[in-house]
């Protein structure tokens, strides 16, 4: 496109070959898969909708109560119930193919084989951009112990999934992880093509009169404001250590917030908890970043990107 | 559904710290039908993040209204609203209350703030039958007054005895099933907490009736997105499926649900 | 001691060796050296101080900003500054015996030899009751990259602290730590008789109008409420590991926090950020605790550590 | 040093948005020294934990009272704070202004709510001298009056020339620094924005005249535990080492400061 006025404001970013029109998207189990939030806000306007995770054959999940209020924060163990690769296409995408917005669906196995086979069967489905993939829940023992936390696991995880797919694949790493560049580094090696920061982090909550656990599954993990400077920073630690574009994810509630994870180093960021007090709240963010860069006399995004002054 | 900037009206005290809030909601409250609920961010909340849902106790002429009692953070806050101040409202939410089947006598029964779920539900039954109403004391029974003007007949219990009669609601409600003619089918519309549900279903079972019952669960989205507010319900081949209470729910038929939380 | 009424409440603990009235001791950096606090607080109601890092010969720590309030929390980069092993004998020592509270020394090393030495010197300081070994501080490269996040450096920093000292020794283990139970284990292994955990979790915050990071040292650590639920999991983790006394840390803010804490496994707990809140959080923890034993029926502390029913 | 909880007996506006907070702190009043503040712990502030430093303008009879604007979270949400509630303060903090020396002539300089912090010394001075009042616009310029009535002559400049010159207060700092005979030795007691503070500082060196600086830093503990505060101070070696504001500050003579923040 060769007929943007200078002074205009571009907001569009390209994140490992997926076209979005604002870098503020929606993240995995925030935004249900999609007919949720329908009647509140208008989807083209947003820059990726990440849909809940999807493994196989789908599952119940976790026993009730899954989420917990804590300070600033919100700790959920839902277990990533889902309705299997079969349900998801059936019932969602016919749905979600009406918008003009990427569709990045975040996936998820129990074994190597099972991330392998549900990349190969979402490689063939019209209307999906790219795969998340998860590993790095922090409730269910898969998730983080196995492939999030294991440089070798995560690797081969990685490595097989990128051989059964051309989407663009983008790996959303554990939060915590003491060296995080070195996960970000493996994981571009192994080909993904983005990656997206942070998951919640592995937390729980104790009622001290009944002395149980706030959650069915003992523990969760924390979302919200109060994880947002470990996210920031962790985003910033693999921006040095990759190339390959990252997507920040972690109590942004405003376009304040947005920004400083792309002042850090992250090309787009997602919306996670914050859907859960303002449905609105990506098109706040969009908005807010845009008067910004008007108040900064930007015109692209990428002026942004990883510019902190350290 | 959607989301509106709602202005409050009216807010005062009813009584027992149980709070009348009224807004003018002219996009919401055309839409609602009994038994549904609204999804509120309460202002200045500091540190919390999530909204609070409250079933619509009444709704028209443009404005909605809830009533509810302060039992912690949020609702501690929300006392110091003032006329005048707006309120995000996410709204109508839910299935709601099915209409009373013909040749059926609609019961209501109701714990606590239930009586709010429970009243645009007797505003619009196409008969008027009975209301059980249960608390822990008299400052627990609201809106009596408001029923029987609409010609229900209310019947009280009180846990401590301080209003009608002593003991939990289904104390007056098995006196009612004791007494009434077997030609009398009653239908039971319920809100309360889930014990009370659950006894309520245990008579309907009994006694081969149908109930109605509005699950009280946590919430967090509120619109069904997050997979909080799960209630299990049984499946035709004999397993069960979760169902999601704002959005499938809150009311479910009794024999539906397996109460094993 | 046999004198003690069966309905009288028992709140003393025994952390590795330090008799203590309270389980509830104030946190390392948070409380200075004890002079600051005198004014305003009766030291002889705490159940230990522990005092500000020490290392051998001291040092400046890091430029200024050193803190930034974000939300629920704080970022902390002081850097360790500290008058070293002399200057801390001669200038505050004197004061500290005065109370009857136990002294922890909170101590660090840029190296295993300078670890090693600092703790061999303090083995002779009369009034020290223990040392917290903190091999965890987010401030500075040597404190969490090199001794608290490698599983080697990790034992061989401990085992040569144990050999040069008889005092109690207690490991501050990093938060951001997947398997936080190897190194508390590893830990007991090598002699610790409790641990610490958590300290603050690396963090970081940008101010967006001017691009830069809102700390002197670009990065720092995150304490306060928004931490606490991190805290809570990572200490369930870590008494599931191990037989030691635990001291839990992390956001405290009222009894009720301090009782999820030992609830999930924690024999003691520190206050720190919310003494800068209020000075006198500890009491009123250590208030609120007795309270809710006297509510509970509960006569003795151990009743309440590690009963969490899962 | 103590922790108190105050009573708050007035708050109101003075001008664009500075507001006069008057408390009953009969522990903590009667201690203060020109110059000092206190830690006040603002109640209501949600997610924001720490408390926030105020300099002491007035102190007597039990009462102590500050001068403050409203610049973010925690000033904004003071606005609300009503005569009746009670807050939490810790104080009289840091070391405060000196008495002048004898036979200089005190010359106060401000930038903002800094005239807050130098009341106590204009009125405790055994000599009256002249008051240089600096700020964005005439609103910043406050209680001149009342500096006027203890004796001092007060000068005046604002950045947009809304109020006595137009310029920095340096402007008219200069001006009286040029006209003044060779026999007045002053003494400044400056409180205001750190450059502010640097260019007294300059003016002082270069004269060989004493400034006392009141240094303005983000705190936290606020009573020298957390080591937040620090502030490069000359060492006699001509090094220098850290001194905390809240404890060995906020007032250094200016020669001691090392200006590279
Ligand atoms: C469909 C539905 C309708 C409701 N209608 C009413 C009503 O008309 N009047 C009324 O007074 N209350 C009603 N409630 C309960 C009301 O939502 C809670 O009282 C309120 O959320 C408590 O918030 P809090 O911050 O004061 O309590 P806290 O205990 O501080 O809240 C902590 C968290 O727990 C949640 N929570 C606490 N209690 C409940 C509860 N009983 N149900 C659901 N979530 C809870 C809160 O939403 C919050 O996320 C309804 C609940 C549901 C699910
Ligand atoms: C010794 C001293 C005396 C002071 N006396 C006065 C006074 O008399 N009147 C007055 O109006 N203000 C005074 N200030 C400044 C006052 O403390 C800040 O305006 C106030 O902390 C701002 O808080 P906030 O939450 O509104 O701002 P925010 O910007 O939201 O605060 C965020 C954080 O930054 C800190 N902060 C922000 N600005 C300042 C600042 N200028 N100085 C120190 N910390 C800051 C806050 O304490 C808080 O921790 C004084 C500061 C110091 C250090
Ligand atoms: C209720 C809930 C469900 C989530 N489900 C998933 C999921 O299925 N897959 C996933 O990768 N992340 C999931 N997440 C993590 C979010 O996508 C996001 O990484 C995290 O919440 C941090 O962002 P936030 O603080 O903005 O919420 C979930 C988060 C919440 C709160
Ligand atoms: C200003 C500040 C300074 C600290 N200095 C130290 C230190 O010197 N050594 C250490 O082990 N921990 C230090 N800590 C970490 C605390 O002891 C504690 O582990 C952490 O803050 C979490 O507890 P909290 O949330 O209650 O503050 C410091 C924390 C703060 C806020
Ligand atoms: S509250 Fe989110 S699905 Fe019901
Ligand atoms: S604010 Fe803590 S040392 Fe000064």
């Amino acid at each position: 496109m060769n007929n943007t006025m200078t002074n205009e404001i571009d907001l569009s970013v390209n994140i490992g070959g997926i076209r979005m029109k604002t870098p503020v998207m929606v993240a995995s189990g925030t935004f249900g898969y999609g007919p949720e939030y329908a009647d509140l806000i208008d989807f083209n306007q947003l820059g990726a909708i990440v849909v809940k995770g999807i493994c196989l054959e789908g599952t119940k999940g976790n026993p009730t109560p899954r989420t917990v209020e804590v300070t600033s924060g919100l700790i959920n163990a839902i277990g990533l119930q889902n309705p299997g690769v079969e349900g998801f296409v059936r019932n969602y995408m016919p749905f979600l193919r009406q918008f003009d917005v990427p569709v990045i669906v975040n996936i998820w196995g129990k074994t190597v084989e099972e991330y392998e086979e549900v990349a190969a069967r979402f490689d063939q489905v019209e209307g999906v951009a790219g795969l998340e993939v998860n590993v790095s829940c922090p409730n269910i023992k898969e998730g983080r112990g196995l492939f999030g936390t294991n440089p070798d696991m995560f690797r081969r995880v990685l490595s097989a999934v990128r051989t059964r797919t051309r989407l663009t694949l983008i790996p959303k790493l554990a939060p915590d992880l003491s060296h995080i560049g070195s996960f970000a580094k493996a994981a571009e090696e192994c080909g993904a093509d983005a990656l997206s920061l942070i998951n919640s982090i592995p937390a729980m909550a104790i009622d001290v009169e009944t002395r149980r656990p706030k959650l069915g599954n003992v523990t969760g993990g924390l979302s919200g404001p109060a994880i947002r400077p470990i996210a920031v920073k962790l985003v910033w630690e693999a921006a040095k250590a990759v190339k390959i574009p990252m997507i920040g994810i972690g109590g942004i509630m405003n376009a304040n917030d947005a920004l400083e994870f792309m002042i850090a180093g992250a090309s787009a960021v997602a919306i996670g908890t914050a859907n859960f007090t303002d449905p609105g709240t990506a098109m706040k963010v969009t908005a807010g970043i845009r008067s910004y860069m008007e108040r900064h006399s930007l015109t692209h995004i990428k002026q942004v990107v990883g510019t902190v002054k350290t | 559904m959607q989301l509106e900037e709602a202005r409050i009206v009216q807010h005062t005290e009813v009584q027992g710290g149980y709070r009348l809030l009224v807004m003018d909601a002219p996009g919401i409250a055309p839409q609602v039908k009994p038994g549904q609920f609204v999804h509120l961010k309460v202002p200045h909340l500091g540190e919390a993040l999530l909204r609070r849902p409250f079933s619509i106790f009444k709704a028209g002429e443009g404005r909605l209204s809830i009533l509810y009692k302060s039992i912690g953070q949020g609702t501690n806050t929300m006392k110091y609203l003032q006329p005048g101040e707006s309120l995000d409202l996410i709204g109508p939410l839910g299935n709601g209350f099915p209409i009373p089947a013909e040749d059926t006598l609609p019961a209501l029964v109701a714990g606590g703030y239930g009586m709010a779920a429970l009243y645009l539900a007797a505003r619009t039954a196409p008969v008027r039958g009975l209301a059980f109403f249960g608390g822990r004391k008299s400052d627990d029974i609201l809106c009596v007054d408001e029923f029987e003007a609409l010609g229900w007949e209310v019947r009280i219990a009180t846990d401590d005895g301080t209003r009608g009669k002593k003991g939990l609601v289904t104390a007056v409600l098995d006196e009612w099933i004791g007494q009434k003619g077997p030609a009398v089918v009653p239908e039971f519309f319920a809100c309360g907490p889930n014990p009370m549900l659950k006894a309520v279903a245990d008579r309907a079972a009994a006694g081969g009736w149908k109930a109605w019952v509005s699950v009280d669960r946590n919430m967090c989205c509120g619109v069904g997105a997050c997979l909080t507010c799960v209630q299990k319900i049984r499946t035709p081949d004999g397993g069960w499926t979760w169902h999601r209470v704002c959005r499938e729910g809150p009311v479910f038929e009794s024999r539906e649900v397996v109460w094993d939380e």
